[in-house]
């Protein structure tokens, strides 16, 4: 079973059902829809199913990639690798697992171009999952930045009012910092001459070409994360964008900064890493704290939450910055966490966007008494961002802290003032949407979630509480990659420490 | 005194490129029309010839000369070549004055 | 030196291209401008006899006419790639010159001279060789591009690019002059071979090289002597532009890493400062003036400029990483360029050939795999993976690492971050606007090959890039010693 | 030695000065007049160094057919000749600047350049002594050999100069009437000439 | 069993909050309540076994996060604490539950309103067994969340939803300094579970640590933030401003979660940690301290207020002021004693109140009742005998555990003790003033309301009234029955390993031991205090009125409960939301898009049109800059390389 490419398939089967959709649906319009959609639903549903056959014959106890592919690629050390370990693992699951709801939840609510719109889906999915499997860097950014490509088409096309302005602000913000990235990539090319992850992994770069490639993936990454203050254009985008698209932004596309810090940034440059500790912790705290207000004053839903993502991926930053497990493991968690969380809140705001078209807070309130599934599928999510316990947001949230108490009080305290303010917007939106009377008129006649919605809301629901009260499974996978990782960087520390002490010895003579 | 009369390759090469110079102002100072254009970019190639005439001799080499007929076949063609673009924008426009040829711009 | 036939042998593609064009004169001659179609497809079907000739051709260096032309797996790569675009650019013609009322034969004739002319660029190893071939193909242009004579804008084009090549020309003969005088040689190699044992240039033979290079720069349209580009692109006839936008800047591209590389190795450093400069300055400028345009055909100029500017960034590397990642670059940049061209020619209405951008609003609606095409190239030249046009840009700034050029990398993807504005604006029309009136069609077939073959080829460059990479790879090898 | 230097003098400042007057003179014609006049000056200061062939190529081309050309192309067009408009000269300064300091920066590099033939590589085609041979033959010798390449170049661009002469400039004009001789001698009888009976009293 | 016990009510929730509506009203308030009722019996049992049979027993049930040497696991940590806080809860959740289904009768959405209540329980349950401190703060989390949904559970009154939201963020600032409380454990410990941390503490006495920038004392700044979540759970002085608010929800929630369970549980907390807290002594000075204020300032309010559910409210925050000092002064046992009668008589009072405001159909201000006495007997004994309780009357339960919270303060001999001592007992005369203005102002005098309201005024239907008697029952025994097992001799080994006191901690035998004044003394204050009341309230009404005139700035501060939540709005929710829209319009808006993305943009734009201008399309214009090119180039080389060099 392991010797079939899982990777490669797991990848490129989205591509192959975009393929089939350009070729095999024509005719009839509505036919072709109907069929575009059947089989975007199917292909991803496959592709969630080999997904979770990678995982079933993943092996746990060690840290090495697995399921490895190599194959020529551009000549020289530029090689087509996959693989997986425990820290990407998981996201490609997550991703697998957000695609067929995102189909579903564009189910009713494209009804223009949906063959088109099913393709860019599908090959965004390829995009991402190959960004969790790429093992070489240059194969990596293609990945990385490819997903731009149908994302920007998703917002612009099949956006909002402001649908112009976002997805240009999304894409051309987001490539301003993947092109350093690609400096970066070139750099090191040149250095250990290879563009291999592991091997790039192993090579030990000079403290001073560290700074300088740590800060031009800080720049990439930081964008994707986002981290403030480079955070605008992630609530433009998630505003224009359709509901399934601020799923995948949400869900996904964020996690690749994280994702980036956690494969790149930390094991290729230790020294950088741990000296841009402060940078990170203060932009994070930022982050956390200034979002978190900005959050409280919105008026639009879908900006709240954007917000609100910001202020989680403060966090998780924070949490891979601590080089301890629990940070790490808490900023993974997290991620996987938030991919859930923030994508079914996106899912909410697109239940009542698909009935009354707007996205006001004011425009609702009192739904409660006409949509009480729907009231209290809000409730789970709306409680599993603010981090209770029990849910997955928690989880996260509580490694994350305990991780970087250990590193830094301050930062702890700030971070978990975060979790305060966090609870006050959630709940303020909660209760302006949900709750008080049903006084508009635009409401009165509004329905409960059908079948279908339940249909996707299942599994998050099901998968935010599981994750909250039994996150073993998920955190199994990830502890022997995640210990390694550190083990790693503990060791380039020591060396740099023994390297200066000896240095400083010979300057002593 | 005599020293003057010393006639080197320096002098044919400040000939040559004060004529060349004298041909650029031509091109960019000039407001009339664009023959006077033309007639500039022959002044150019003639500095050009001058400077490889004058290279060969004081090198004693033949290939400058070559060179320089070339550069004299190919003039010609191209003096061709332009008086017959000027000639069919003159059609068009009626006009080859310099200020007027600005219907692309931006 | 006497020259033998083996020798005749090594030119042969060149020589056929030349019988060839003689003998389509004389047939044009005799059946009139009805025998313009036939000619375009025979003119198409001498390049692909030309294509066969350099590709039979040995890979390893030849050199003939006393020196003056030499053969080697550079030429023949960049000779692939002329030979290809311009077959191209002919066949993308054939319904204009129908519609347009351009139909008569010594269009194809002409192209094909020109294409001989850039054949004699690729091959010159000579500064005379070197002018000749640059002669031969600019007069060819000039002629193409107020070939509609009846237009005024086409013939202002045609006077602007004459003038102004005229100059370029003027400037860069002195500059060869100059060379020659300071070296006492116009053979590439005895140039490098006067040189010998010195490590810095003389600062007359500097001038000189300053002069060659702005001619050269004015021939691949390098800012600050790239200003005729926009109005001769906009003005000259779509074909001829589509044309234009490819042919002669790769053939004029390769003839500007021959003469800096082959005769100037020893002093790279001092021409290196030329190179950054007008990179630069050609990255920045094509970023930014394209975002003022409406014009399609005047966009792709500004466009073109930029990309010269990124393939420049190679040529500045000096190295043979450089060379290898401009052939990449080039190789792209034809299929880009060539299918965008053929999409703009497809933009057509009853009313005539429109070239506003606003023209393509909601054409993913009207016409969706044009749009997508369109899109996908757009999406290319703005160097998104994983379209082609990233690995072009990926394969400059390779070389531009190894060459320490740090500032200019960043700077090299910092404006194409700017660039990548237009483009994608492009893609903002076609996609996100509402619908203008379509595009007649049907689409010739020959275009939806063209379109339908460039966008395949960029969308999957990915899966192949390694024999391009490898063969540039060689191809540069035979250029830096 | 005096007296070439002379010479050297008085030719290059007429060049200079027939230079200056192309640019600035008010009338076309006057340009190519003086643009001849250098043309001449130029060929006279080829002679002084013993080009002969290029000094009699200089006259014969481009004063017998290329000035020409101007000339007539001149007339052709009937240009009137404009006042400088307003405004044009606000940028003179500038670029007299300019091209002033690329002037000075050339001269004070080849004002001062000397050459040593010595020094030079060895493969380049030394001018054989003028008792040995003529400068025109000496050319010829290479030009039809060595140059063979670039000599069939040039007929290249000439082919081209001329096809795009023609092409651009040549007009078929649809209601001109041509005599083709050839038609008319081989037009008969029959063709030109149809009989028709006539009925009585209806006309033709 | 133990498993039963916590999840027979989880059990309860998700099938009445899934399929409640499926179900019908009936169903989903018999599953509740039995499972609730199940749960209460098997508490009992556990009682039994557990704390009178002294048999501490741990429960694994799964293991939860694990992250290297952060260990965590779901476990039920049964000791004789536990049990104690099972009955509690378990005993008055189920008769709230049944009190429920009468009181919620006329509510649409009952199978909601038991679905929390279970829910509640669940999480209650699972703090009181927690075996480690996430697990707590897990229960800790859960009950603020229920608190939340069921202060909230009258969704259309904006008030509500007010408060329910106002509970859980003031929750939330105490929970992060429990949660702070908590990382800090892990990093000295290295391990969360209660045991583990609890053996290592005398190991860590008198070490400090860095936190947040100063070097403090490892214990007590732990014991202190693990308090601060303790304040806000328990409303102390400044995290109290929820509670009365709390009062929105329907009544069985307030007598379930803001008067028996949840808010006891930060002494819960603190009595849990006494193994910590023995070896911090600043932190229980500020325990006592806090804890004494609170029950001081707190009674000074209920002293005026009108709404008979607020009063009750204060009379609660106040109550578990006196259980935190008592734990501040180290007398653990006597707090929970305290916290155990307390629960009865709270319980009893508020749903006594919930009867009258039943029978009043739904009028929660006193000004508005009065001579009701009549019409509902039953209720109006058993509120009597609550007020007994709550001011310490002897024989009442209330007697027996405030009794010995005041004397323990006063045998403690510290400061800290003195300083509760006599605020307790102020807080003791206010008590029992304030319980008989609201029996008086409720009960006695004419009737108030409008004749529609009197007119419809009766008893609770028997629903109500029998979880009323049991709970009048506890309020009365639980007091004498238990007081030997929980402070008196008997307290060592009925606590067993539970709670721990130091050998030098002998406040609970000292309590015994104290002059007769301060034993008679709260007696005293509750008499005084009564009298008071009578005199204000039926021999002479006026005079309320005329204190008020005369100490009119006197009387808003209190009216106003001290201006806490206008200090709030203008410290803290204002700047916050002025803040939010600032970085908001301002941050995000003005400078990071203005001169980030915009700002660019627009340059590029600006750029972009200059760049167009340059093309003038003039060929002399274009050829002027091809000059310019050449010579710039020219110059440069011209100048780098010396100038006229050869």
């Amino acid at each position: 079973m392991t010797d079939w490419p899982l990777l490669s398939l797991v990848t490129f089967l989205p591509l192959i059902g975009a393929a089939f959709i350009f070729f095999f649906t024509q005719g009839d319009r509505a036919a072709a829809d109907r069929n575009a959609k059947s089989v975007a639903l199917m292909t991803s549903l496959l592709t969630f199913l080999v997904s979770l056959v990678i995982w079933a014959n993943f092996d746990i106890s060690t840290a090495e990639f697995q399921f490895p592919e190599s194959h020529g690629w551009l000549g020289g050390e530029i090689n087509y690798r996959m693989g997986v370990d425990g820290i990407s693992l998981l996201f490609v699951v997550l991703t697998a697992f957000l695609v067929p709801i995102c189909v579903l939840a564009s189910w009713e609510a494209i009804t223009s171009r949906v063959r088109e719109y099913m393709i860019a889906f599908l090959v965004l999915e390829t995009m991402m999952i190959g960004v969790f499997c790429a093992l070489d860097f240059v194969l990596f950014y293609l990945f990385f930045e490819g997903g731009l490509i149908p994302m920007f088409l998703i917002i612009g096309v099949w956006g909002g009012p402001r649908r112009i302005y976002s997805s240009f602000k999304f894409f051309l913000y987001t490539l301003l910092g993947s092109v350093l990235l690609l400096l970066a990539i070139i750099y090191m090319y040149f250095e250990a001459g290879t563009t291999d992850i592991p091997t790039l992994m192993a090579h030990g770069f000079t403290a001073e070409a560290q700074r300088w490639l740590w800060l031009a993936m800080f720049a990439s990454f930081a964008v994707k994360m986002p981290m403030w203050p480079v955070h605008t254009w992630l609530p433009d985008a998630h505003v224009e964008a359709p509901t399934a698209g601020s799923v995948i932004l949400a869900g996904v596309l964020l996690k690749m900064g994280g994702y980036g810090f956690l494969r790149f940034s930390l094991p290729m440059l230790p020294l950088a890493s741990d000296y841009f500790v402060p940078l990170i912790f203060g932009l994070s705290i930022m982050a956390v704290i200034y979002t978190s207000l900005v959050a409280l004053m919105q008026e639009d839903m879908k900006k709240l939450i954007a917000y609100s993502s910001v202020a989680h991926m403060g966090f998780v930053t924070i949490g891979i910055f601590t080089f301890n497990t629990q940070g790490i493991e808490g900023g993974i968690f997290q991620m996987l966490s938030h991919g859930i969380v923030s994508a079914a809140l996106f899912l909410i705001v697109g239940v009542v966007y698909d009935r009354i078209h707007s996205r006001r807070i004011d425009a609702y309130g009192g739904l409660v008494d006409r949509m009480p599934i729907y009231a209290f599928t809000f409730m789970v999510f709306m409680l599993a961002s603010v981090g209770l316990p029990g849910t997955s947001g928690f989880v996260g949230e509580i490694l994350v802290l305990v991780g970087v108490y250990q590193v830094n009080t301050w930062v702890a305290a700030l971070a978990a003032i975060g979790v305060i303010l966090g609870a006050a917007y959630m709940l303020w939106l909660y209760r302006r949407t949900i709750f008080g009377k049903l006084e508009k008129d635009s409401l009165q006649g509004i329905l409960d979630m059908n079948r279908r919605e339940i249909a996707f809301f299942a599994p998050l629901i099901v998968m935010t509480i599981v994750m909250g009260v039994y996150p073993g499974p998920f955190l199994d996978v990830m502890h022997v990659s995640v210990d390694n990782l550190i083990g790693q960087y503990q060791a380039a520390m020591q060396a740099a420490a023994d390297g200066a002490a000896a240095s400083g010895q010979l300057a002593a003579r | 005194m005599l020293a003057i009369f010393e006639i080197g390759l320096g002098h044919y090469l400040t000939l040559a490129a004060v004529l060349f110079t004298i041909g650029v102002f031509g091109i960019f100072l000039n407001r009339k029309n664009v023959i006077i254009i033309l007639m500039s970019i022959e002044l150019m190639l003639l500095a050009v010839n001058i400077n490889l005439v004058s290279f060969s001799a004081f090198l004693h080499d033949l290939v400058g000369q070559v060179f320089a007929m070339f550069v004299l076949t190919v003039a010609a063609g191209e003096a061709a070549i332009g008086l017959a673009i000027l000639v069919v924008y003159f059609r068009n426009r009626g006009t080859i004055e310099v200020e007027d040829i600005n219907l692309m711009k931006g | 030196m006497m020259t033998n036939a083996h020798d005749y042998a090594v030119a042969a593609p060149e020589i056929f291209l030349a019988a060839a064009s003689m003998a389509m004169l004389m047939i044009g001659v005799f059946r009139g401008n009805g025998a313009t179609r036939l000619l375009c497809w025979l003119a198409v079907a001498v390049f692909a006899v030309a294509l066969m000739l350099v590709l039979q051709a040995p890979a390893e260096k030849a050199v003939t006419f006393a020196g003056a032309f030499v053969t080697d797996a550079f030429t023949s790569f960049v000779k692939v790639m002329v030979l290809i675009a311009s077959a191209a650019a002919l066949v993308m013609s054939l319904g204009y010159i129908r519609n347009e009322g351009m139909e008569r034969f010594e269009y194809p004739v002409l192209i094909v001279l020109a294409a001989l002319g850039m054949l004699m660029m690729v091959s010159a190893n000579d500064l005379i060789a070197l002018y000749m071939g640059i002669e031969l193909q600019s007069l060819s242009l000039y002629v193409i591009a107020a070939f509609k004579r009846d237009s005024v804008r086409s013939t202002e084009a045609g006077l602007k690019y004459f003038v102004l090549g005229a100059l370029s020309s003027g400037m860069l003969l002195y500059g060869c002059s100059l060379i020659y005088g300071f070296t006492g040689a116009t053979g590439f190699d005895a140039i490098l071979a006067a040189q010998q044992g010195q490590d810095h240039a003389s600062i007359g033979l500097l001038i000189g090289i300053v002069f060659m290079c702005s001619g050269l720069a004015f021939k691949v349209s390098a800012v600050p002597f790239h200003m005729w580009t926009p109005d001769v692109y906009e003005g000259a006839p779509t074909p001829v532009t589509a044309f234009f936008a490819i042919a002669p800047k790769i053939a004029a591209l390769a003839l500007f890493m021959r003469a800096l590389i082959v005769p100037f190795f020893g002093i790279a450093g001092d021409w290196q400062q030329i190179l950054v400069v007008i990179s630069v300055a050609s990255m920045l400028l094509g970023a930014f003036a394209a975002i003022g345009q409406s014009n399609i055909k005047r966009l792709m100029a500004y466009s073109s400029i930029g990309h010269v500017g990124y393939a420049l960034i190679g040529l500045a590397a000096g190295s043979a990483e450089g060379v290898r990642g401009v052939l990449i670059y080039l190789t792209i940049y034809l299929a880009m360029n060539a299918g965008t061209f053929a999409c703009i020619l497809c933009m057509r209405r009853k009313t005539g050939m429109v070239e506003g951008i606003d023209d393509l609003a909601g054409l993913a609606k009207s016409n969706p795999l044009m749009a997508a095409a369109l899109a996908v190239f757009m999406f290319s030249m703005a160097g998104i993976p994983p379209l082609g046009g990233f690995f072009g840009k990926f394969y400059v700034f390779v070389a531009a690492i190894n060459a320490e050029l740090y500032a200019l990398a960043v700077i090299g993807v910092l404006a194409s971050v700017v660039g990548s504005f237009y483009y994608l604006r492009i893609v903002k029309v076609m996609y996100f606007d509402d619908e203008a009136e379509p595009f007649e069609r049907p689409i010739g077939m020959e275009m939806r090959a063209i379109i339908g073959l460039t966008c395949v080829f960029v969308t999957f460059f990915a899966f192949y890039t390694a024999p391009f990479v490898a063969g540039a790879q060689s191809a540069a090898a035979a250029l830096v010693p | 030695m005096i007296l070439q230097g002379l010479t050297f003098y008085v030719f290059a400042a007429i060049a200079v000065g027939a230079g200056v007057m192309v640019v600035s003179a008010r009338n076309p014609v006057h340009s190519v007049l003086f643009l001849i006049l250098a043309f001449f000056t130029s060929a006279g200061l080829f002679v002084l160094i013993g080009v002969e062939f290029l000094a009699m190529v200089l006259v014969v081309v481009y004063v017998g057919a290329v000035a020409v050309l101007f000339l007539f192309v001149v007339m052709m067009l009937d240009i009137n000749f404009v006042e400088l408009r307003e405004g044009f000269l606000q940028y003179m300064p500038i670029g007299a600047l300019l091209g002033i300091i690329l002037l000075v920066e050339l001269l004070l590099v080849l004002g001062t350049a000397s050459v040593e033939p010595e020094a030079m590589p060895i493969g380049t085609e030394p001018i054989p002594a003028l008792s040995e041979r003529h400068n025109t033959a000496a050319l010829g010798d290479v030009l039809y050999t060595k140059y063979i390449y670039l000599f069939q170049a040039a007929g290249m661009i000439l082919l081209i100069a001329m096809v795009g002469a023609i092409v651009l400039t040549h007009r078929r004009r649809p209601n001109v009437r041509k005599q083709v001789i050839a038609k008319q001698l081989a037009r008969r009888r029959d063709e030109a000439v149809e009989l028709k009976k006539v009925q009585p009293g209806q006309g033709v | 069993m133990y498993h039963a016990i916590v999840f027979l009510p989880l059990l309860a929730f998700i099938v009445v909050g899934l399929f409640g509506r499926l179900l019908g009203d009936r169903p989903s308030q018999w599953i509740t309540c039995g499972a609730v009722i199940i749960a209460a019996l098997l508490s009992l049992v556990a009682f039994w076994q557990v704390a009178l049979g002294g048999q501490p027993l741990k429960v694994e049930v799964a293991n939860w996060i694990v992250s290297g040497t952060f260990d965590v696991s779901w476990a039920l940590r049964i000791d004789q604490l536990t049990a104690v806080m099972l009955v509690v809860v378990n005993g008055v959740s189920a008769l709230v539950h049944v009190y429920s289904v009468g009181y919620m009768s006329h509510d649409p959405h009952k199978p909601r309103f038991m679905a929390y209540l279970s829910l509640f329980t669940f999480a209650m349950l699972m703090l009181v067994t927690a075996d480690n401190f996430l697990q707590m703060f897990f229960g800790w989390e859960g009950v603020g969340l229920t608190s939340y949904l069921l202060i909230g559970f009258w969704y259309h009154r904006p008030s509500a939803n007010a408060a329910a939201i106002k509970a859980f963020l003031v929750n939330r600032i105490g929970d992060f300094g429990f949660g702070l409380g908590i990382m800090a454990i892990f990093m000295v410990f290295g391990s969360i579970d209660l045991d583990a941390v609890f053996a290592a503490t005398p190991g860590q006495v008198g070490k400090s640590f860095e936190f947040l920038g100063w070097n403090l004392d490892v214990l007590n700044t732990i014991c202190i933030l693990l308090f601060i979540g303790a304040m806000g759970k328990s409303a102390q002085v400044p995290l109290h401003t929820w509670l009365p608010d709390a009062m929105e929800g329907p009544t069985p929630v307030s007598a379930l979660i803001h008067a028996a369970t949840m808010v006891t549980a930060g002494v819960f907390l603190v009595a849990r940690c006494s193994p910590m807290f023995e070896y911090a002594p600043t932190a229980l000075i500020v325990v006592a301290v806090v804890g004494a204020s609170t029950a001081f300032f707190a009674a000074t309010v209920g002293l005026v207020q009108n709404d008979i559910k607020r009063v009750i409210a204060y009379s609660t925050c106040s109550q578990l002021g006196y259980m935190f000092f008592a734990c501040g002064i180290g007398a653990y046992p006597a707090a929970i004693f305290h916290l155990f009668t307390h629960a009865f008589f709270k319980a009893l009072l508020f749903l006594g109140s919930g009867s009258v405001i039943h029978a009043m159909s739904d009028e929660q201000d006193m000004r508005k009742m009065g001579g009701i006495y009549k019409y509902i007997p039953q209720t109006y004994g058993v509120m009597w005998i609550g007020s007994l309780a709550l001011a310490g009357v002897p024989i009442f339960a209330g007697y027996w555990s405030k009794d010995m919270i005041l004397e323990s303060a006063f045998a403690a001999h510290t400061g800290a003790g003195q300083y509760a001592f006599w605020l307790g007992l102020a807080a003791a005369v206010m008590t029992a003033f304030y319980s008989w203005r609201l029996l008086f102002m409720t009960f006695h005098g004419k009737p108030r309301a409008s004749q529609e309201v009197m007119s419809h005024v009766h008893e609770s239907p028997p629903s109500m009234l029998v979880p009323l008697y049991f709970l009048a029952a506890g309020s009365i025994l639980s007091g004498g029955l238990f007081v030997h097992f929980f402070v008196g001799d008997g307290a060592a080994a009925f606590w067993g390993q539970s709670i721990l006191m130091l050998p030098d901690n002998t406040v609970l035998a000292d309590a015994h031991h104290v002059p007769l004044w301060v034993k008679l003394g709260p007696i005293v204050a509750g008499v005084v205090g009564i009298a008071v009341a009578w005199l204000f309230y039926i021999r002479r009404t006026e005079l309320p009125v005329r204190l008020a005139k005369v100490h009119r700035e006197a009387y808003l501060f209190l009216l106003n409960k001290w201006y806490f939540d206008e200090l709030y709005e203008l410290t803290l929710v204002r700047p916050a939301k002025w803040l939010g829209r600032v970085l908001w319009k301002g941050g995000d808006g003005r400078i990071i898009d203005g001169f980030g993305p915009d700002g660019i943009a627009a340059t590029v734009i600006n750029l972009a049109r200059r760049a167009t201008l340059l093309q003038t399309g003039y060929v002399y214009h274009y050829a002027f800059v091809m000059l310019i090119g050449v010579a710039a180039l020219v110059t440069w080389f011209y100048t780098t390389s010396g100038g006229g060099g050869h």
